[in-house]
């Protein structure tokens, strides 16, 4: 059902050329270039937003000269001051890399140094064909969807180590080094974090997770039960992990490693790199959507009868969380190698086992009692995290008070 | 009260090392002169003596100065310009009874050297490094006696007060002449 | 260390340039000229407004240089706070603070390691002529601009933040005018771009980098 | 079981963005641990002796403005403070107030500054501009004070450059007023972080027998739980006058001498700053700031002088032949002497720790090199 829009889209085409392959050719390459271009827009958007959240956090103002020097005005209502906020940054920087000599050290190992960029880049983007964007829309439905992405995700980290070892500098392979132990470790409580809702489920393909998450907003998989609600952290725990970003930043540590595997890297195979990261956290934030905060639903039942707003709303919920990453790499110090293992073996295996152990328990018990048990006891955790969180603010509030 | 405990340390070593205790010389901040062969063991006492961190130990070279820093004993006599030579001051510090000594080793400004006392306070390593590298002591017992400061193949001992200053150092000039015309001619053309 | 590490970008564009010329003044190539005239403009355009610099201290003037990084003066309104630790991602080199000898070697290293086009902004007055140690440094190099090009001067010392900022919107107007490539070749004919503190083999104790 | 592999011999700086400048360190690793550290120095060596010999005694001032450029005034002090003790120049009174002023302020700048490198160096970028958004604060009271920015030259021979008037003091007390509530900030954003504790709680220590060893000052010989603080235990100038604490390592969290503690003594110290600062603005008296001295000429002699800079002692040997120009001045670094013991103090700590240890230490490379 969820190819629906796909096959008819497929037909349609196959229709017009009378030629079922080539419709499948020309289908793939029109999604691609959808997505690509898609994901270039928000690549660009992405790094702005980090440099205005970063300033913003910072008490500075960002980019704010870096624009057309007019002001826009639209039917005499001024809509972009001078500069425009900034917003030339987002080209300026793009061009400008795509610019720059393009270096390969004198005893690197040319190819694998061309390679690596590369390589990190596609297997990044594999990844967005089986995310289901809207009802009856996957780009490509395959049945072991989740396989596909922790498969794509795994690549990544060959890249990194390609890049790290090609560049004959002895920090960038530090930076691989530490990439490999550290995406190698966060891959297990992910993937069973994934595991109990492929589990709660019943079924590996993307599209048939998000469909399991109808209705009210009750039913995403991390309100309706506690168990998942536990692996729904773990999962966006380790996702800032597998991303390298702050507080799991360690193969690109700058106070350490200069820049981590990609020290040695300049001009367009540097975009390509960052333009990763980037992406990459937008992956794993839609990733995060769909299998525990309701897909492309909107949590109102009755909103989810128009199924154009699916892309909408599921793009919304991975950007939010895009912007808490962005907040926590501002906000957070690094954690050292061991600690980092530590953290991993210890705390976050034991715990997604437990969640995965207990999501299967509670498989078995579907009363009304037990859903609603479940839900209680999110509601506590919540409310002691906000509870937290207002003490915090409340300190705040207190010591501005004596200033004034 | 430090120029009591001054002398009571004064006797001490003077009493412990007979000879090689020079004299005590009384200024604003007073020292004792100390012979440069045993200034080893006078420091491995002064440590037992619960001196145990050395604040600085500094190189001088008297070469071109004028009247002594240390005060003459005739005053009546003209203020007369003191030996040429390098000294080696070494400023000593109690943490327990928050006193302050100086000794001072006076050394042969053609070939200076003394023994070293990188072994008694673990500081004195690079301050000793940077009396060599700024004066050419040579320190005689010390780990890794190079120069610090300036690049291996510097010539010649900077703060002595015969220094020439090098031309140019590996073709770098050195005294930067006024801009160079090809520089501005270059622009001009273009 | 004239190696001909001009980007291939702007060799393509003189190429098609001096093709288009040669074609006469018929109208293809004055349109394609017109069209090179605005692809110049767009390129240097974005260069000058993503000027990212190397974050690169030497003595005092790197607190001004964070100091104009920070809150109050804010370098990234220009489009240039994003402070690279590599050299190979940066594009601008603020040389900030006394080069000795010693460091002069590795600042022209640095230069070298950064990819095309850089710019250097002499920040202080030791940088840009060896300043208050100008007549009794023995180890102080009398200015940077004697193992790598300057295009810009900040004056002070330290300069102040203003200054710094100042110093960036003149390399900005330089680079709109196309002014920083007379000076990096004026710059590339004097006789300071080829010493032998530079071009000698490196000593041994930087080698094991 | 252990296994080890072949030492990998790794450069660190003197372009690194951890070594706070021009230092090179020498790593000897096996994997991620550091068998040894060696410090190389000399890449700022700026001839600050050399060139004290040759300019008169006032015009040294300056260049030890630029010795340590975090905290400048400290260093112009000790070096004043030596001149004067050897030309038997008098401060009057309000000169001194002006000086622990301005001296104070310096300290929490400086503090401010190793607060927020240090939270870089740990990988929290956003303190660093929060402390230098409150730095620009005092900078803003320097600047009426002295008319520069970072390098002062506000301590002369016999005085002070310029009055601190009435309105630098209303000033002072209002930076007093923000400070006081900006600290609890900088312990919810870093010092109580549990990361941050984590990475800098038990790591780097320095024992208090290595720390006289090698004869560390300042805050680092502090967090070793040791009351050594030249105010109290060498007074100069007026500070017998003022009350206030001799900050030393709380151990709250980790062992005393780490890390954390190196780090915490100097946020308390910034309080115990804005205590004396308080006490200096209510107490200043009328009068001149400074000696009429036309030509400063000591007398032949040498002395040692030692003043509490931000980093540590901060002494100058100085010696006069009855000159204009001192015939030889000898600066004593506290940066210089915590370094020199980096080698011992540095094993078999991790790449990551080692960052840590470093920025705790809070090394000013200017001063190493002079």
């Amino acid at each position: 059902m969820s190819s629906f829009l796909q096959n008819y889209f497929v037909s349609f085409i196959a229709g017009l050329l009378n030629h079922q392959p080539l419709a499948w050719i020309l289908y793939g390459i029109i999604s691609g270039a959808v997505i690509l271009g898609v994901l270039s827009a928000y690549g660009a958007l992405a790094v702005y937003a980090e440099r205005k959240i970063m300033a913003f956090m910072q008490c500075r103002l960002g980019p704010m000269e870096v624009g057309p020097e007019i002001e826009l005005r639209i039917a005499g209502m001024k809509i972009l001051p001078k500069g425009w906020y900034g917003l030339g940054v987002l080209i300026a920087d793009g061009i400008k890399l795509l610019g720059k000599e393009d270096t390969v050290p004198a005893k690197a190992d040319s190819l694998i140094f061309k390679l690596a960029p590369a390589i990190v880049f596609a297997a990044t983007i594999t990844s967005f064909v089986v995310i289901p964007f809207a009802p009856f829309f996957t780009p490509a439905d395959i049945d072991a969807g989740i396989l596909v992405i922790l498969a794509a995700s795994s690549i990544v980290a060959v890249g990194i180590v390609m890049g790290g070892y090609a560049s004959n500098n002895k920090w960038s392979l530090y930076g691989a080094i530490r990439s490999v132990a550290q995406v190698v470790s966060y891959e297990v409580p992910m993937g069973l974090a994934l595991l109990s809702v492929v589990m709660t489920t019943g079924s590996l393909a993307l599209a048939d997770i998000a469909d399991n998450q109808s209705g009210w907003a009750w039913n995403w998989h991390a309100f309706s039960n506690v168990w998942l609600f536990i692996a729904a952290i773990i999962y966006i725990i380790s996702s800032l992990a597998e991303t390298n970003r702050t507080p799991f930043d360690i193969p690109e540590a700058e106070a350490e490693l200069v820049a981590g595997y990609h020290t040695e890297y300049s001009g367009m195979r540097f975009a390509l790199f960052m333009f990763a990261e980037y992406i990459n956290m937008l992956l794993v934030s839609l990733i995060a959507s769909v299998f525990f905060f309701g897909g492309y639903y909107s949590g109102i039942q009755w909103l989810d009868r128009y199924y154009f707003l699916g892309p909408f709303v599921l793009g919304a919920k991975a950007l939010l969380l895009v912007i808490i990453m962005i907040w926590l790499r501002w906000t957070l110090p690094r954690f050292r190698v061991d600690q980092l293992m530590t953290l991993c073996w210890k705390a976050m295996l034991p715990l997604s086992i437990i969640a995965f152990v207990g999501a299967a328990a509670a498989l078995f018990q579907t009363s009304l009692v037990f859903a609603i048990f479940w839900r209680f006891c999110i509601l506590i955790l919540l409310a002691l995290f906000a509870f937290e969180v207002a003490k915090g603010i409340r300190t705040k509030s207190i010591s501005r008070k004596a200033t004034e | 009260m430090g120029i009591t405990v001054s002398k009571t340390v004064y006797n001490q070593l003077k009493t412990q090392f007979g000879d090689a205790i020079g004299e005590y010389i009384e200024t604003a901040s007073p020292f004792i002169e100390v012979k440069s062969e045993s200034i080893r063991e006078v420091a491995r006492f002064c440590k037992e003596l619960g001196f145990d961190s050395l604040m600085c130990l500094s190189a001088v070279d008297t070469k071109g100065m004028k009247i002594s820093s240390s005060p003459q004993e005739n005053k009546t006599q003209k203020p007369a310009p003191p030996k040429e030579e390098i000294q080696v001051v070494y400023h000593l510090n109690s943490t327990f009874t928050r006193d302050k000594i100086a000794l001072k080793v006076c050394l042969d400004r053609t070939s200076p050297r003394l023994p070293s006392v990188s072994s008694i306070w673990g500081v004195a390593n690079w301050h000793e490094r940077e009396a060599y590298d700024m004066f050419g002591v040579i320190f005689d017992g010390h780990p890794a006696l190079s120069r610090i400061l300036c690049p291996e193949d510097w010539e010649g001992w900077p703060l002595r007060k015969d220094y020439v200053f090098p031309e140019r150092y590996h073709d770098v000039e050195h005294k930067r002449k006024p801009s160079g015309a090809e520089f501005l001619d270059g622009e001009k053309k273009q | 260390m004239n190696e001909g590490r001009i980007e291939e970008f702007e060799d393509l564009l003189h190429s098609i340039r001096s093709t288009s010329t040669r074609l006469g003044e018929s109208a293809v190539a004055m349109r394609l000229d017109l069209m090179l005239k605005w692809a110049d403009w767009c390129i240097s355009t974005s260069r000058l407004n993503s000027l990212w610099p190397f974050s690169f201290g030497l003595a005092c003037c790197a607190i001004e240089m964070m100091a104009t990084a920070a809150s109050r003066f804010d370098m990234d309104r220009f489009g240039a706070g994003v402070f690279r630790a590599s050299p190979r991602q940066a594009d601008l080199m603020i040389v900030a603070g006394t080069v000795t000898y010693k460091m002069g070697e590795r600042v022209r290293r640095l230069w070298h390691q950064m990819p095309e086009p850089k710019w250097v902004i002499a920040m202080g007055a030791c940088a840009t002529n060896g300043g208050p140690y100008d007549l009794n440094g023995y180890h102080v190099m009398k200015g940077v601009d004697l193992v790598v090009p300057v295009d810009v001067y900040a004056p002070g010392c330290p300069p102040r933040p203003e200054s710094l900022l100042n110093a960036l919107i003149k390399l900005q107007d330089n680079i709109r005018t196309g002014r920083d490539r007379q000076i990096r070749a004026a710059w590339e004919r004097s006789r300071w771009s080829n010493n032998t503190l530079t071009t000698a083999p490196l000593t041994k104790d930087v080698q094991n980098n | 079981m252990t296994v080890h592999g072949e030492e990998l011999v790794i450069n660190m700086g003197p372009q690194h963005p951890s070594t706070h400048g021009v230092l090179r360190l020498l790593l000897k690793t096996d994997g991620e641990v550091v068998g040894e550290a060696l410090p190389q120095i000399g890449y700022l060596h700026r001839c600050f002796e050399k060139s004290a010999e040759r300019v008169s005694w006032n015009g040294v001032v300056p260049y030890t403005d630029r010795m340590d450029y975090v905290a400048a005034i400290s260093n112009e002090w000790s070096f004043v403070l030596a001149a004067e003790k050897l030309g038997n120049a008098t401060v009057p009174e309000r000169g001194e107030y002006c000086r622990v002023i301005s001296a104070e302020l310096q300290r929490i700048a400086s503090h401010l500054v190793a607060f927020g490198t240090f939270g870089i160096d740990m990988g929290a970028f956003t303190p660093f501009l929060h402390a230098f958004r409150d730095r620009e604060k005092i900078l803003d009271i320097l600047e009426m004070m002295s008319g520069a920015r970072l390098l002062y030259h506000y301590i002369r021979i016999g005085g002070v450059m310029s009055d601190c008037d009435s309105k630098i003091c209303e000033m002072i007390k209002l930076f007093i007023k923000d400070m006081r509530t900006r600290l609890p900030e900088y312990h919810q954003l870093l010092s109580y972080n549990r990361i941050f504790i984590e990475r800098t709680a038990n790591v780097g220590i320095i024992t208090r027998e290595q720390a006289i060893n090698y004869n560390i000052t300042g805050p680092n010989l502090r967090a070793t739980g040791m009351e050594w603080d030249l105010r109290k235990c060498d007074p100069y100038s007026i500070y017998d006058r003022f009350e206030f604490k001799i900050a030393v390592g709380t151990c709250e969290h980790g062992v005393s001498g780490d890390s954390w503690n190196r780090y915490m003594v100097r946020l308390i110290e910034i309080e115990e700053s804005l205590k004396i600062l308080e006490q200096a603005v209510e107490q200043i008296p009328a009068g001149p700031i400074s000696a009429a001295i036309k030509v400063f000429k000591p007398a032949p002699g040498e002395i040692y002088a030692r003043t509490e800079g931000a980093r540590g002692e901060i002494g100058f040997y100085v010696i006069s032949d009855g000159d204009l120009k001192p015939f030889r001045v000898k600066a004593k670094s506290p940066s210089f002497c915590a370094l020199s013991g980096f080698h011992e103090y540095s094993r078999n700590l991790m790449i990551a720790d080692l960052v840590a240890l470093l920025g705790s230490i809070d090394i000013v490379l200017g001063e190493v090199d002079r």
